[in-house]
């Protein structure tokens, strides 16, 4: 019984992320007949840039809905992360240099909340994430009319979303990527990977082999809310300032996105891999159609419509 | 005997999983007032061959003659429709519905185009009636119940359709003795009836007491057909296993006084249903724990598992006190005990997930540094359990739940066993497993004992309790009523003290 | 139950009428203090949180506030149904008059006609609604939809193309804006072919879309954003497209870069109408309940400035936020906020 | 064997114990509300509460027979909307023209309803994913029916719908109790209803009993979409005409998440009523209220709402957070 050196989830077992990947070059091909410009590399890193901070977002996601949970909080997440990195560089030179992880804590602590009442109170993540969500959103209010708020981003938050360290590919594509190794090393090569998974296929018999369930399902929502925080900044860094509600445009397409790579909602079940395909496919989709003159309607009807097509194709769930 | 036109047919039937053969060629035929038994090793086939008579999957190859005439069920309800009700292995009730909607469940009685609820709740107390089981409330849910209580219900729902082919597979695995004996008087009933019942335990002597007909399974065929009565249980035993069978029990080598206790309770007590437990088990020991079901036992299981809130008393592991909050705490090198859980499907396994992960999961802390697990490590120790344990698996990364019934529950032994144990609690391991894979574990725990693991072992088979234990625990309504030692280990003893029966009224008081 | 009467109103240098054949009102006079109530809708903006913020400092102005027993606010969110109750809630609860800044223009029939029974005086602002029986005071959209397209058609004398940067679909502003800007390109006579996108008024997602755009369209010779204008300038630096004339909103953000990058030939023309438009739909409430005479359709003046006239801590503070909304003062009304005072005090607040 | 009376009534509150905790709810918070109203506890109070919380009602039914099977329903909203945007074209005109409108735009609710549980039962997709699309494509339509706000509704009959009978009683109460009683009692009492349970409770053990799970499900999404239809009905009802709004269309599909766990239905599936996920709109649409009698700062005021509800979830989750046998956590 040999160990293959590729991690069982990441072999090309899963047709799901191979057909995926296929529905992206569709796309790009399908978009060629409309411009030839959406061939180009520029084009292609741009949407890299782009699909990185829902890609950023998505990982956390991930995790949560590995856990058989969901986090309807990522909306105002994204946006205090955003918020409160650039509220910190109000105080100083200082607030500058903790920009980045202040706002990641921010979101980190709304996470504990949200993990907190899902793992030790079992109060359903559907709902009580709305909750947080809605307490955050009334948090961020208050902050922006009351407080005099700083809200451009810092050279160091502009640098990590759309500087260059490699030329030509922009960091956000790196911030990515990173956290998306890190995300594989999790899933595949941890104890905290193996109990996601096994806690979100069976949660009681996960508990009853030993695991503390609750403090994988409490870190598990950590990660989200930090990771989410992480994409709020990037997209500040990207924006170069924050604002109220930048994050709503960010909460349908990540769970889309993780569900289109073939994790299963009810948890226990997905890879990575298959997160970057729908990450990559769900922003291509919406640059495309943004692009194309057709009306608003049309675009909606559009893009429903493909990822009906695609889920189709390869979403389908084995017969019961 | 089987020279009447049988009811049911089957003929050729060849069923493939994958690349699992479950079932090839195999031929039976079930007549019409007669107990039809099907015997075989886990995997053999029998749950596979079942599921095709009732709908539920469709052979690849071989015909169907029902009363003659071929037949192709698309479905359960199909198989409803001609009479052929089978309760499953798997149980198929609806646990957020009340006991009378699961029985009446694949056809309600109607009024105006509603469910009549009236008329339902009386359908069902009838059919719990018939079934001997009219101590279950019918507006009970059936979470609720325990799993004896379910599977009562099940039998009492397949009665409901009024089938003419009755299908129970492994029905009585959960049940107590007084169930089973009303459930036989059910099933004798009904063969008096004229309906065709097929049935299928690993319990022998259930198979001696009721069957007409025998047909024993190996290896996805049918071997031989024959008449009840007509070899001895050496002879099926041996058609079951292909191979020659020894003893089932290994010898007690017998434990010495002095050793210090690896285990000790006290006055253990919880809620209402607990009530002042105390035993002590010594390394290299075997406890058995006994009595009807339902008295306690699985929650004395859960309570030394650290499951349980607000425990009261004392319980000490090596000497020293301990409080334990979580399986996770109890698992620690510190306790080191391990539970083997009643419902392998809901407790026990992540059926989704590869046997790999399966095996690995409780033991993840001991193959892993700083929560990286180390492969290597990892697969050392998975293969040599796959040795110690002869798990059945094309492949250990195929997901544990295409393996058979008895498989899966030896892989729920076997993650516990990566983390060397020293305090095994076992709620019921043998539930739904061949003889074979039986003695096989028989002999797994006296090894355990031996390498002086002290084990708690929970079990509804008597004979187990007798053949394996070096002390019995017979619990009575949330308390130990009585010890049983030595020669005292006997079938009349266990059930007298079982059932409570005043016999010795001075040890009820002599273990407050 | 008003007094069609003939005009001007008593107020003329604030109150101007919508249209040349604009109705003036007299509602019966009533005596004071008064109640009134703001009725919001989505407060979760910066232009709305601003326009609360305006609406209490207006309030508590000491003048106004002599004439005021309560001022009570409102945020119902954005769903429409909310916002309707809130304003019956009100007529119930026997306020004098109700300020809305409504979530849809058309959807507020029922409650206007039971306003009008229970003699409360109904004033809309920047949403405005469409009837007679309320008092508007209105921000002519389409106007500025025209005044961007202007300014386009005068800096592109030969056409081009331009980049049209759309709001939230299926609002009525984003048509009359829409609207506005077609119409007055297709009249210039001039060939322009206009590339739109969604930008939802949003920084960010105003941004995505531009630099989409600009990759598979651009470059472009013009540009126009009802919102959301700051990302727009910011994806054409990102992606090093050069500067273009550009017609656009009036955030701090936006006004900031078209100062810093005049020189670079970014001339911007920015146009709208502060949160403050708050205020004189407060004052004319006022006026309303005091039986003077006032227009039931007010015009506001739009805060317009453009290249080259953007001067520092007036048009724009390089200090404060990007995302708050310049032009927060009404002189004529009398109602002098700068948007530095409301969105920068923190004391006042507390 | 005879049953006692006191054990039917405790299977009875066993079984129902989430939709009389969201009763309960209710009741406290919305006479905190009227008993803090300048008005009162008058019939325009109650009135206006009532329409203003049908609409959320409607879905969150509509929500919640979908969630009983174990799916969820992410387009609700949005058939609100498309259905209201229909409406504001086709129920207009004479009484028998008005008529034909209504029933097309029940039909129109039922058509989203069955095209979701096509695609989420023969395609076999995950109901979240199908629904974020399906919605997509609901907006989408909304939008090609309304560019812009507007349209118009038969005004008189609208007027009936939003008011009172015999001046105190409101008529969208009397309208919401008569759905239940049509559409929810016949549903929940009937086979399909049953087999509805049975597929969230226990898939597969459903399946070996042979339930008809297909069309169970088929028709607990075909009634979610008539039942977000008649919400979207109802909006035209009370605004008088139709607006295709992206924001409160997904407003109004989270809202029916959190109205159907306040009213005590397993997200999990197989538990619940839509009585209860009424009570939970109900309470849910209380919060807002709240607003209005609470004199409060307005930039607080999300913030206010945001905790109100969590301390509503939380009243819910009491039970859980201190049981005996960890067990049960899991259940
Ligand atoms: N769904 C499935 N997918 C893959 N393999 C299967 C599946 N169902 C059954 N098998 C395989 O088919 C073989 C026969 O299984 P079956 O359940 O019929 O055995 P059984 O005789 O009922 O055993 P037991 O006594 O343990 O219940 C086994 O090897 C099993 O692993
Ligand atoms: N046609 C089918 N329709 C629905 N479910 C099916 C079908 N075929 C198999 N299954 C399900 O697949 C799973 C594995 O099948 P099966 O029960 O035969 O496995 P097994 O391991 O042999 O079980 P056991 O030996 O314990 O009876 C079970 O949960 C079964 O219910
Ligand atoms: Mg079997
Ligand atoms: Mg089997």
């Amino acid at each position: 019984m040999r160990q293959s050196i590729v991690p069982l989830r990441l072999r090309g077992r899963d047709p799901a992320v191979a057909i995926a990947f296929a529905c992206i070059l569709l796309l790009l091909l399908g978009g060629s007949i409309y411009s030839s410009n959406f061939l180009s590399p520029d084009y292609l890193l741009q949407q890299l840039k782009v699909a990185s901070f829902l890609g950023v977002i998505a990982t956390g996601m991930m995790m949560v809905i590995l856990l058989g949970q969901i986090d309807l909080s990522v909306p105002w997440t994204v946006t205090a992360g955003a918020m409160m990195a650039c509220a910190a560089t109000a105080y100083g030179t200082s607030g500058s240099f903790l920009a980045i992880p202040f706002g990641i804590a921010c979101g980190a602590a709304i996470g504990f909340v949200n993990g907190l009442a899902v793992a030790y109170l079992r109060i359903p993540s559907m709902i009580i994430t709305l909750a947080t969500n809605a307490v955050v959103q009334g948090l961020m209010v208050v902050y922006t009319g009351g407080f005099s708020p700083q809200d451009s981003a810092t050279p160091a938050m502009r640098f990590l979303a759309t500087g260059h360290t490699i030329p030509s590919v922009p960091n956000g594509v790196l911030v990515w990527l990173a956290v998306g190794i890190l995300a594989v090393f999790l899933l595949t090569r941890t104890t905290f990977g193996r109990s996601l998974y096994a806690i979100g296929n069976r949660e009681r018999a996960a508990y009853m082999s030993g695991i503390d369930t609750r403090r994988i399902a409490l870190l598990a929502f950590v990660i989200s809310g930090s990771l989410s925080a992480l994409g709020g900044v990037l997209l500040a860094g990207y924006a170069s300032k924050a604002s109220q509600s930048m994050g709503d445009a960010y909460l349908l397409p990540s769970i889309a996105a993780v569900v289109l790579g073939g994790t299963h909602v009810l948890g226990g079940k997905g890879s990575y891999l298959g997160t970057v395909a729908g990450v990559i496919l769900i922003t291509l989709l919406q640059s495309i159609l943004s692009v194309m003159q057709i009306e608003e309607a049309g675009r909606q009807l559009i893009y429903g419509v493909v990822i009906i097509g695609m889920l189709l194709l390869y979403g389908r769930q084995k017969p019961n | 005997m089987l020279l009447s036109e049988p009811l049911l047919r089957m003929e050729g039937i060849s069923k493939r999983y994958g690349g699992v053969i479950a079932l090839k060629e195999a031929d039976i035929a079930i007549r019409s007032g007669a107990i039809h038994a099907v015997l075989g090793e886990n995997g053999a086939g029998k749950s596979t061959l079942i599921k095709i008579m009732a709908g539920v999957t469709a052979p690849d190859e071989g015909r169907m003659l029902l009363g003659g005439k071929d037949v192709a069920f698309s479905s359960p309800a199909a198989a409803n429709a001609a009479g052929i009700v089978s309760v499953f292995q798997e149980l198929s009730l609806i646990p957020d519905l009340s006991v009378a909607d699961n029985i009446v469940i694949s056809n309600p009685p109607r009024r105006f185009g509603m469910i009549d609820r009236r008329a339902q709740r009386q359908i069902a107390e009838e059919a719990l009636n018939r079934a001997g089981a009219s101590d279950i409330h019918p507006s009970s849910l059936v979470k609720d119940l325990p799993l004896s209580r379910r599977q009562m219900v099940e039998i009492a729902k397949a009665l409901a359709r009024k089938p003419r082919l009755m299908i129970l597979d492994e029905a009585t695995s959960a049940l107590t003795r007084s169930d089973v004996e009303k459930v036989f008087s059910v099933l004798k009933r009904l063969r008096s009836e004229g309906l065709a019942l097929v049935y299928i335990s690993h319990r022998m002597h259930e198979i001696a007491e009721l069957a007409d007909d025998c047909t024993v399974f190996r290896n996805g065929r049918s071997i031989e057909s024959y008449p009840a009565g007509t070899k001895t249980d050496h002879q099926v035993v041996e058609l079951m296993i292909g191979r020659e069978y020894k003893s089932v029990f290994p010898a007690k080598p017998g434990v010495e006084a002095n050793k210090a206790p690896v285990l000790s309770c006290h006055d253990l007590s919880w809620g209402g249903r607990l009530a002042d437990i105390t035993f002590d088990a010594r390394p290299g020991e075997i406890v058995g724990v006994g009595g009807l079901d339902g008295q306690g036992q699985r929650e004395l299981l859960l309570a030394l598992f650290g499951v349980l809130r607000d425990i009261k008393g004392d319980v000490q592991i090596n000497g020293r006190g301990v409080r334990l909050s979580s399986p996770k705490e109890a698992k620690s090198t510190a306790n080191s005990i391990a539970l083997i859980p009643e419902d392998r499907k809901t407790e026990g396994l992540m059926l989704s997930m590869t046997v790999r992960e399966n095996l690995s999961i409780a033991a993840l802390g001991s193959v892993s540094r700083n929560g990286i697990i180390d492969r290597g490590a990892e697969a050392a120790r998975i293969d040599e359990l796959l040795k110690l344990l002869a798990i059945k698996a094309a492949t250990i990364d195929m997901p544990v739940s295409s393996l058979s019934g008895g498989n899966q529950q030896k892989v729920v032994i076997a993650k516990w066993l990566m983390n060397r144990p020293r305090i095994v609690l076992l709620n019921d391991p043998t539930r739904g497993i061949d003889v074979g894979t039986k003695q096989e574990i028989y002999q797994l725990l006296r090894k355990l004992a031996d390498g002086g693991a002290a084990i708690i072992f929970y079990s509804t088979d008597y004979d187990e309790l007798i053949g394996c234990c070096d002390r019995v625990l017979v619990m009575y309504d949330g308390t130990v009523v009585r010890t049983l030692e030595g020669d005292d280990i006997n079938e009349r003893e266990l059930i007298g003290s079982a059932l409570n029966i005043a016999a010795r009224p001075a040890e009820r008081r002599a273990t407050p | 139950e008003p007094k069609v009467v003939s005009g001007p109103a008593a107020d003329p240098g604030c109150m101007t009428p919508w249209a040349s054949d604009t109705q003036f009102l007299q509602y019966p006079k009533k005596e004071g203090p008064y109640r009134i109530a703001l009725a919001n809708g989505y407060i979760a903006n910066t232009w709305r949180i601003q326009m609360v913020k305006t609406a209490k400092a207006y309030a508590a102005q000491p003048e106004v506030k002599a004439k005021l027993k309560e001022f009570k606010v409102v945020s119902t969110g954005e769903d429409v149904p909310a916002q309707i109750s809130a304003i019956n809630n009100f007529i119930d609860a026997g306020y004098d008059a109700i300020v809305v800044n409504a979530q849809n223009p058309t959807a507020f029939g029922p409650v206007i006609k039971r306003a009008k029974e229970a003699g409360v005086v109904l004033v809309a602002f920047d949403n405005t609604l469409d009837t007679k029986d309320a008092i508007n005071v209105n921000v002519d959209q389409k106007g500025l939809g025209v005044t961007w397209a202007e300014w386009l058609v005068k800096h592109l004398p030969n056409g081009g193309k331009i980049l049209e940067v759309r709001g939230v679909a299926g609002t009525s502003v984003d048509t009359d804006r829409h609207n506005g800007i077609t119409e007055t390109l297709a009249a210039s006579g001039k060939k322009f072919d206009v590339t739109e996108v969604v930008g939802k008024w949003d920084d960010s997602v105003a941004q995505k879309a531009t630099a989409d755009a600009i990759a598979t369209n651009g470059p472009f010779d013009g540009i126009t954003a009802q919102g959301g204008d700051t990302g727009v300038v910011q994806a054409m630096m990102d992606a090093k497209h050069p500067f273009v004339p550009f017609g656009g909103e009036t955030e701090n953000g936006f006004r900031k870069l078209c100062a810093a990058h005049a020189g670079d030939g970014l001339m911007c023309s920015s146009a709208g109408t502060g949160p403050a438009q708050v205020a004189v739909a407060i004052k004319t409430a006022i006026a309303a309940l005091e039986g003077q005479v006032i227009p039931q359709a007010v015009k506001l003046p739009t805060a317009l400035v453009s290249h080259p006239d953007f001067k520092k801590d007036q048009d724009y503070y390089p200090d404060q936020s990007d995302n708050f909304f310049v032009g927060n003062s009404f002189p004529t009304c009398g109602i002098n906020f700068t948007a530095q005072e409301i969105m920068g005090q923190t004391k006042e607040n507390q | 064997m005879t049953i006692g009376t006191s054990g039917k009534w405790r299977f009875w509150y066993e079984l129902n114990k989430g939709t009389l905790l969201a009763a309960a709810l209710f009741v406290v918070m919305f006479v905190i509300y009227v008993s803090n109203h300048p008005a009162g506890f008058t019939p325009n109070v109650v009135q206006t509460a009532s329409n203003k919380a049908i609409l959320l009602a409607f879905v969150a039914m509509a929500q919640c027979l979908v969630v009983i099977t174990a799916g969820i329903d992410l387009s609700a909203g949005m058939v609100l909307v498309l259905c209201n945007c229909l409406a504001s074209w086709v129920v207009v005109g004479t009484p028998l023209q008005t008529g034909f409108g209504i029933v097309a735009v029940l039909v129109a609710g039922l058509a989203c309803g069955t095209l979701n549980g096509l695609i989420i039962i023969f395609g076999r997709l995950q109901p979240i994913v199908t629904t974020i699309a399906t919605s997509a494509i609901f907006f989408g339509l909304a939008l090609l029916l309304r560019p812009t706000p507007g349209g118009s509704v038969n005004e008189a009959l609208a007027d009936v719908f939003t008011s009172k009978l015999f001046g105190i009683f409101p008529t969208s109460l009397v309208v919401l109790v008569a759905t239940i009683l049509l559409v929810w009692v016949p549903f929940s009492r009937s086979v399909y209803g049953r087999a509805a349970y049975a597929a969230g409770s226990a898939e597969n053990a459903a399946y070996m009993s042979g339930m008809p799970l297909k069309r169970a499900k088929l028709a607990a999404y075909a009634l979610a979409g008539l039942l977000s239809a008649m919400g979207g009905l109802y909006l035209t009802f009370y605004s008088y005409t139709g607006e295709a709004a992206f924001a409160s269309g997904n407003a109004y599909t989270l809202y029916s998440i959190a109205a159907v766990v306040l009213g005590g239905v397993s997200l999990a599936g197989g538990k619940g009523s839509a009585v209860g996920a009424v009570f939970g709109a109900l309470a849910f649409r209380t919060i807002g209220d709240l607003l209005f009698v609470f004199d409060l700062d307005p930039l607080w005021q999300p913030l206010f709402q945001g905790i109100v509800l969590m301390l509503a979830i939380g009243v819910g989750s009491i039970g859980l957070a201190r049981v005996r046998n960890r067990l049960e956590w899991f259940q």
